[in-house]
């Protein structure tokens, strides 16, 4: 409908001359319209939305009230006022910076972040494009940021600039590997990489992919993958690219105005599709109730309650939690989480295999799920000896004091 | 028409490409860089090929094995290259005379 | 609008593979490589390889070329960011380069090509996926191995000895 | 009474005196001690448990051997009270398999049945160790091992484990806190158990490794207190003096298994008695004489004896076990064990060494001061006595004196260890005196032992020594120009009581001529006192014809078979001697009967009445007169012993004596000169050979070596100097020309990689060209 509506309009001038619109002009405009205008129109919305809530939320949970005076209610239109302020910001450019590469940066950055989403769907037939491979893409394009960010913190001629954008680059990366690891079990179970097949086959709130009853391997996955995706996403308690008290302000400390706007802009991005990716493949995607009434006008909503429920959570931990030091990030990503990535999928083969969907998989399944937490619980009462740390602790102290 | 002779002619230009920085590049990590897109030239061949000429998907698969190989010869390049920097404090390859009478 | 699409990447292609071999600037020839990659990237779309064309995207601009620019920066001081690099022995590689260019384009051309009807392009990744499980299993196998060992591999060769950086941070 | 009566009447009280002592010796008894009653209160339920001959032969060796295995690895450090309750169980269940066994004997030859087993024919197949193959003939000779189990296996295990069990409680007081406790207990499961297999096994080759296996756990026993120098020159002394005579054995073997092809004892008896070697009489000479010299070494005879009384430096009740009652006796069992093999010449040299070692050990037994000394060279005289009766062909009474000599002699030694216990480790004579009052078990057990030695009747040992003697005697009256035999054996009997008589006075008797040690002197434990108390019974009741021993051996100890077997079998070789030396045993058997009046078993008879008529009469006439003489000499060595020893009746002056007999005193009390001559004989003779070899080896071997080096210097000489002037220069002219050109050429190879692309970018294009001129040129053409 949109597609024709563009190549209408556009065949208008070329009708005058009595000739057709090429198609690569459609398809031009086409792209432009659906990245260019609605995608950038969403983001924004995006990005304004969230960063007012989480002033607004960080506020509360601080016990103060956050901004409060531009807009009738509760500083609705603080961030737009901020946002103004930015756009009219003198642009400034380092005299010793590499020009060419600290303008493309930040379009590298937030363009890594608009590829992917061409391929999310917000709903069964709102959608840019319905892939084949879509988890793939979405996982091959974020890699673009990477380099964006490597950029950015190299052509700035600036030592924070240049170690934040290695630490974010080095945590990219790694942190690339168990989030796709964690994404792979759904992946078998549903046996396909498009995510509209994969979220139409949790039709129900009971069969969505994150119960345990329907797989305890991807309850872990899905734990596992959040917490990765914070990794990837540069949040709190994973911020170490840009941890204000010893880098500034990580990649971007050189920029301001519209460009460092952009890098803000590709964070709240970032963080809704790894969001929107969880909700698709674990939680079920536009589905949510017992009985598949929705129509495709209710889906989006749905949809987006759910990923922004993630992204809460998400601001949740930025206030809750303090930040990791280097090494046990490096720790957690290797010795955590990609083990039990391999066992997940492991398990997840055996599952699939014997359980899955079958009266002996739901009972097994529920009765894991409950002792686990039952001894969650068991562990979380139980009152710990008062020299015990976490083992990261000890062995850095041991290599101190050797 | 676009045809099969047009990605192998940019293949083609592609490898001499590579070739030219090969030869004429001092610089450890660009000369990977040539190498990279020798590689590619290859990947684009297989791929080209397999669209035109053979009808099942064997050259893509090809060609997946050939990015593998890269991925694996550029990390163990790059910690070479690393280490030699670290020991010798130099990165263009021609400098590196040590071993030399 | 093929033609299009293809006259535009292959021009962007071979101008950014030229960019990356006489740019004096180590950085901006990796990026000018990544620009390279990615138009490769779309030549894969536009021969029907849509799994190539993210693997490729994937691996090469994710992986490989981060991979470039962290040596680039382990092995330039951030004083000499501009890393000017000299070429050397110019005019043969140009003789060599062009007159392989030459045989290359010649024999290219020369070749009768056999015409087949391409239809239009289908799903590959469950094709490639059977394909690596049954027929190139061993082959599979192996190059997961290679990685293992590369990945080992790269490791100790570059990784310095332990004890030693923590008596320099001691010190 | 029967023997099976008596050895339960016997193991019953023993139990019943160990319980008692348990329930009343205090608060806690050890380990050991309920081990040993509950093991004599229940051993013989293990009779009816393990009912297959060759499972108890099995179980008899191989306890002690498990026994030893668990004490050399856990013993010290692992186990309560030291492991000794292990050693305990595993002999005292050997000691009851092994009565099990000799209950079966017993009962055969009660109801008149022929006993015997071998495993090839028995329930068991025998068990097939290793086969060798000619590589010509492709014939197959299998080893085959197992067990040969027979009325004197059966006594022999008796006497084996029985003494060993005896030894072991003894050895629970008399080592109690020495150094080594457990590993002591070790090595005695060791001897036991290559003892027992000694006498178990039906091969010669496995009977040769036991043989081998005793000498190593003997070589430890007595060395066992490594620390002192005396002990370890002691053990090597007698491990070597072994080794030379078990060289003989070796040859021995040899001749066997080249002439026999085959180990198996019973297959060797076959074809001996199916005329094997008929044509060969002095190849048979040698084999049997090979043999002997392995019992030679094992049994102390005469030129090899020399290690028997130095190995007393071992710990008393291992002189007890050991020196005394059965490795000694092994070398009695192998003659007695190949009997059949012998030919006359052989017994022949075999009666005259042991009458030799009789007589010459007894007279050196007079002149020692050393308790143990005494009993050693009493041992020796002992052993003379039963070789010398094998050799003139009285087997059984041979086996008989073992058997009643194993019991009072280790009797004897145990009653000295208690003596040295007593006294804190005093072991010369001359110190001693007096203790009749204060160790008054040792005392009473003692004078049993050497009564029963003496020959006193109705002691073990007067039966026995009488049937020797009488055989002795008989083979003299037959054969005159050997009747100095039996002489040399009375003699030997009477010194025998005389010196006997002699320790019991200077130990027993008199004053205490070290005060202060006798005043501290004081009996051992009960542990050291039963085994004292049962050997006193033993050796006084094993020689009653009808309710100990004796009886059994009149007629059931054969070495093979049935006697009318080798009764063929010996009537049948040709010569005199020993036709006589079996008859007059058959004949000393019959008489035993009747004198008895018993009716005698009917195989028996049918031997008997398979020799002639008048043999009869000369069995019966020695038989009356050794009996008068040996209790005249015994008696009359008794008297004089009083005479010169018993202060109360003192007549005779010993140091007077000494000096009246001067020289011949001075060569008896140095053993004859025995060691000295062997250590100016055949030691000196090994260094002067040493000495000429060495001189060989230095002046002409090592001259031609010297002689070699110089020329080969000189030579090399000549040829590096060659080599320098005319080779190296060819060489470092061909070098100098490629060094010349390749100088030049290395320009290519610049190591820059770049440069290596380029040129092979260049030859590639290149060649592209050439090859597009060349077929532009052939398809233009």
């Amino acid at each position: 409908m949109i597609e024709e509506a563009v190549r209408f309009v556009i065949n208008i001038p070329f009708a005058l001359f009595g000739s057709e619109a090429p198609e690569w002009l459609v398809f031009v405009h086409v792209s432009l319209l659906y990245g260019g205008v609605f995608m950038m129109a969403f983001i924004s919305v995006l990005a304004f939305g969230s960063v007012w809530a989480e002033r607004k939320v960080s506020a509360y949970m601080q016990a103060r009230l956050g901004p409060m005076e531009v807009g009738k209610y509760h500083g609705c239109l603080q961030t737009i006022a901020d946002a103004v302020k930015l756009l009219f910001k003198e642009d400034i450019l380092p005299a010793s910076a590499d020009k060419p590469l600290f303008t493309i940066a930040p379009i590298l950055v937030f363009a890594g972040s608009l590829m992917s989403y061409v391929a999310i769907p917000f709903g069964p037939t709102l959608k840019v494009a319905d892939l084949d491979i879509g988890v793939f893409y979405i996982l091959g394009t974020s890699a673009v940021v990477v380099v964006g960010i490597i950029v950015a913190g190299w052509s700035s001629y600036s030592k924070w600039s240049i170690y934040g954008g290695m630490r974010a680059a080095a945590q990219y990366v790694s942190y690339e590997i168990p989030t796709a690891l964690h994404l792979l079990p759904i992946i078998i179970m549903a046996g396909s990489l498009n995510l509209i097949e994969i979220a139409d086959q949790q039709k129900t709130i009971l069969t969505w992919n994150v119960w345990p009853w329907i797989n305890p391997f991807a309850t872990v996955s899905f734990i596992m993958y959040y917490v990765a995706s914070l990794a990837e996403t540069n949040r709190t308690p994973f911020d170490l690219a840009e941890s204000e008290s010893e880098l500034v302000a990580g990649s971007h400390t050189e920029y301001s105005g519209i460009r460092w706007s952009f890098f803000f802009l590709a964070e709240y991005a970032d963080m809704f599709v790894v969001s929107a990716l969880g909700v698709i493949l674990f939680l079920g995607g536009w589905h949510l109730f017992p009985i598949p009434v929705i129509g495709p006008f209710l889906a989006p909503f749905i949809f987006l309650f759910k990923a922004l429920f993630l992204m809460f959570i998400a601001i949740w931990l930025r206030w809750t939690l303090p930040r990791l030091r280097v090494d046990q990030l490096t720790y957690l990503c290797w010795k955590v989480l990609l083990p039990f990535g391999m066992v997940t999928v492991t398990g997840t083969a055996l599952w699939q295999l014997y359980f899955y969907k079958t009266t002996v998989g739901y009972i097994l399944g529920t009765v894991i799920a409950a002792a686990t937490i039952w001894a969650m619980i068991r562990i979380y009462k139980s009152e710990p000896s008062p020299d015990r740390r976490p083992p990261m602790v000890r062995r850095d102290r041991m290599a101190a004091t050797q | 028409m676009v045809g099969l002779p047009h990605f192998l002619i940019v293949s083609a230009i592609l490898f001499s490409i590579g070739v030219f920085i090969m030869i004429t590049r001092r610089h450890g990590i660009m000369m990977l860089m040539g190498l990279e897109l020798i590689l590619n030239a290859a990947n684009l061949n297989l791929i080209a090929f397999s669209r035109y000429v053979e009808t099942g998907i064997r050259g893509q698969t090809f060609a997946i094995f050939v990015i593998i190989l890269a991925a694996a010869e550029a990390a163990i390049a790059l910690a070479i290259i690393l280490s030699i920097y670290t020991h010798s404090a130099k990165i263009n390859l021609d400098e590196l005379t040590s071993m030399k009478e | 609008m093929f033609d299009f699409i293809f006259f535009v990447f292959a021009f962007v292609c071979v101008g950014s593979a030229l960019f990356v071999a006489f740019t004096p600037n180590v950085v901006h020839a990796a990026l000018g490589l990544a620009s390279t990659f990615a138009t490769l990237a779309g030549f894969y779309i536009l021969l029907g390889a849509d799994f190539l064309a993210i693997t490729q995207i994937a691996i090469y601009v994710g992986g490989i070329l981060v991979l470039m620019l962290f040596g680039i920066m382990y092995t330039h001081n951030i004083a000499r960011v501009s890393g000017e690099q000299v070429m050397m022995q110019v005019g043969p590689a140009l003789l060599v380069v062009v007159l392989t260019l030459f045989t290359l384009v010649a024999t290219i051309l020369s070749t009768a090509w056999p015409a087949k009807e391409v239809g239009p392009p289908q799903p590959t990744a469950d094709r490639i996926g059977v394909l690596l499980l049954t027929d190139y299993l061993l082959p599979f196998e192996v190059a997961g191995i290679l990685l293992l060992v590369a990945l080992v591999g790269a490791v100790v060769i570059a990784q310095t000895p332990v004890r030693k950086s923590i008596e320099e941070s001691i010190d | 009474m029967s023997p099976t009566l008596l050895f339960l009447s016997g193991l019953i009280l023993l139990g019943a005196y160990c319980a008692y002592r348990l329930t009343t010796a205090g608060a806690k008894p050890s380990p050991s001690q309920w081990v040993t009653g509950i093991v004599l209160l229940g051993g013989l339920i293990l009779d009816n448990l393990a009912t297959g001959m060759a499972t108890k032969g099995l179980l008899i060796c191989l306890l002690p051997l498990l026994s030893f295995w668990i004490l050399m690895f856990f013993g010290r450090n692992h186990l309560p009270s030291g492991g000794d309750w292990i050693a305990m169980i595993a002999i005292g269940l050997s000691l009851c398999l092994s009565y099990s066994i000799y209950h079966q004997a017993i009962g055969a030859y009660e109801s008149g049945d022929e006993f015997f087993y071998h495993q090839s024919e028995g329930n068991i197949a025998s068990f097939e160790w290793i086969a060798f193959t000619n590589p010509d003939t492709g014939e197959r000779t299998p080893w085959k091992l197992g067990f040969w189990i027979d009325s004197l296996t059966a006594i022999m295990l008796m006497v084996v484990a029985g003494i060993s069990f005896l030894v072991h409680l003894f050895s629970l007081g008399y080592m109690k806190g020495e150094e080594n406790y457990s590993r002591y207990f070790g090595y005695l499961g060791i001897f036991s158990f290559s003892m027992l297999l000694l006498v178990l096994t039906d091969n010669l080759f496995v009977l040769y490794i036991c043989w081998e296996l005793v000498g190593v756990s003997s070589f430890l026993l007595i060395g066992f207190f490594i620390n002192k120098d005396s002990a370890a020159a002691a053990a090597k002394k007698a491990f070597l003096t072994n080794r030379v005579g078990d060289l003989g054995f070796a040859i021995g073997l040899f001749i066997v298994y080249n002439n026999f092809h085959t180990f198996s004892i019973r297959e060797i008896f076959d074809a001996l008695a199916n005329g094997a070697m008929a044509d060969s009489p002095w190849t048979l000479t040698f084999m049997g004489l090979g043999l002997f010299c392995g019992a030679v070494g094992k049994s102390a005879q005469f030129p090899l004896h020399i290690w028997l009384p130095d190995a007393m430096e071992g710990p008393t009740p291992v002189s007890a076990l050991i020196h005394a009652a059965t490795m000694v006796a092994a070398g009695v069992y192998l003659v007695a064990r190949l009997f059949p093999v012998f030919n006359d010449t052989a017994f022949l040299v075999i009666a005259y060494i042991g009458t030799f070692t009789a007589i010459m050990a007894a007279t050196i037994a007079i002149t020692q001061f050393d308790i143990k000394r005494v009993l050693a060279y009493s041992t020796l005289s002992q052993l003379g006595y039963m070789v010398a009766a094998l050799g003139v062909g009285a087997y059984s009474a041979a086996l008989f004196h073992l058997t009643t000599h194993a019991f009072f002699k280790a009797l004897l030694f145990l009653c000295s260890g208690s003596v040295i216990h007593a006294l804190h480790h005093e072991q010369d004579m001359r110190n001693m005196g007096g203790l009749a009052g204060k160790t008054k078990v040792t005392f009473i057990t003692m004078l049993v032992g050497t009564l029963a030695i003496s020959g006193v009747p109705f002691f073990s040992g007067f039966y026995s020594k009488d049937k020797i003697l009488a055989g002795a005697l008989e083979m003299g009256m037959i054969n005159p120009h050997h009747a100095i035999i039996f002489i040399a054996l009375l003699l030997a009997a009477g010194i025998t009581a005389f010196y006997m008589f002699r320790l019991i006075f200077m130990t027993f008797t008199g004053k205490p001529r070290d005060r202060h040690a006798w005043e501290h002197a004081h009996e051992g434990p009960w542990t050291m006192q039963v085994p004292l108390v049962v050997l006193a019974i033993l050796a006084i009741c094993s020689g009653w014809t009808h309710l100990g021993l004796g009886g059994f051996f009149q007629e059931r100890v054969v070495p093979w078979g049935t006697e009318a077997q080798v009764a063929t079998h010996h009537a049948d070789a040709p010569t005199l001697f020993t036709t006589a030396a079996f008859a007059q045993e058959e004949g000393t058997a019959v008489e035993e009967h009747s004198a008895h009046g018993e009716a005698h078993d009917e195989p028996v008879a049918n031997a008997a009445a398979m020799h002639e008529e008048g043999h009869h009469d000369v069995q019966h006439t020695a038989h009356v007169v050794a009996m008068i003489l040996s209790i005249l000499v015994a008696t009359s060595g008794i008297i004089l012993s009083a005479l010169t020893y018993w202060e109360r009746i003192r007549v005779i002056d010993p140091a007077k004596c000494a000096r009246a007999m001067g020289p011949v005193y001075d060569l008896v009390y140095n053993k004859y000169y025995v060691d000295e001559f062997y250590a100016r004989t055949f030691y000196r003779g090994l260094e002067i050979v040493r000495n000429v070899l060495a001189r060989f080896d230095l002046r002409i071997i090592d001259g031609i070596v010297n002689g070699a080096g110089r020329v080969t210097v000189f030579t090399s000489g000549k040829s590096g100097r060659f080599d320098l002037r005319v080779v190296d220069r060819i060489v470092d002219w061909i070098a100098e020309v490629c060094q010349h050109y390749g100088q030049r050429i290395r320009r290519v190879e610049s190591g820059v990689i770049q440069d290596y692309a380029l040129k092979v970018g260049g030859a590639f294009g290149t060649m592209v060209i050439l090859w597009m001129i060349v077929r532009s040129f052939f398809i233009g053409a």
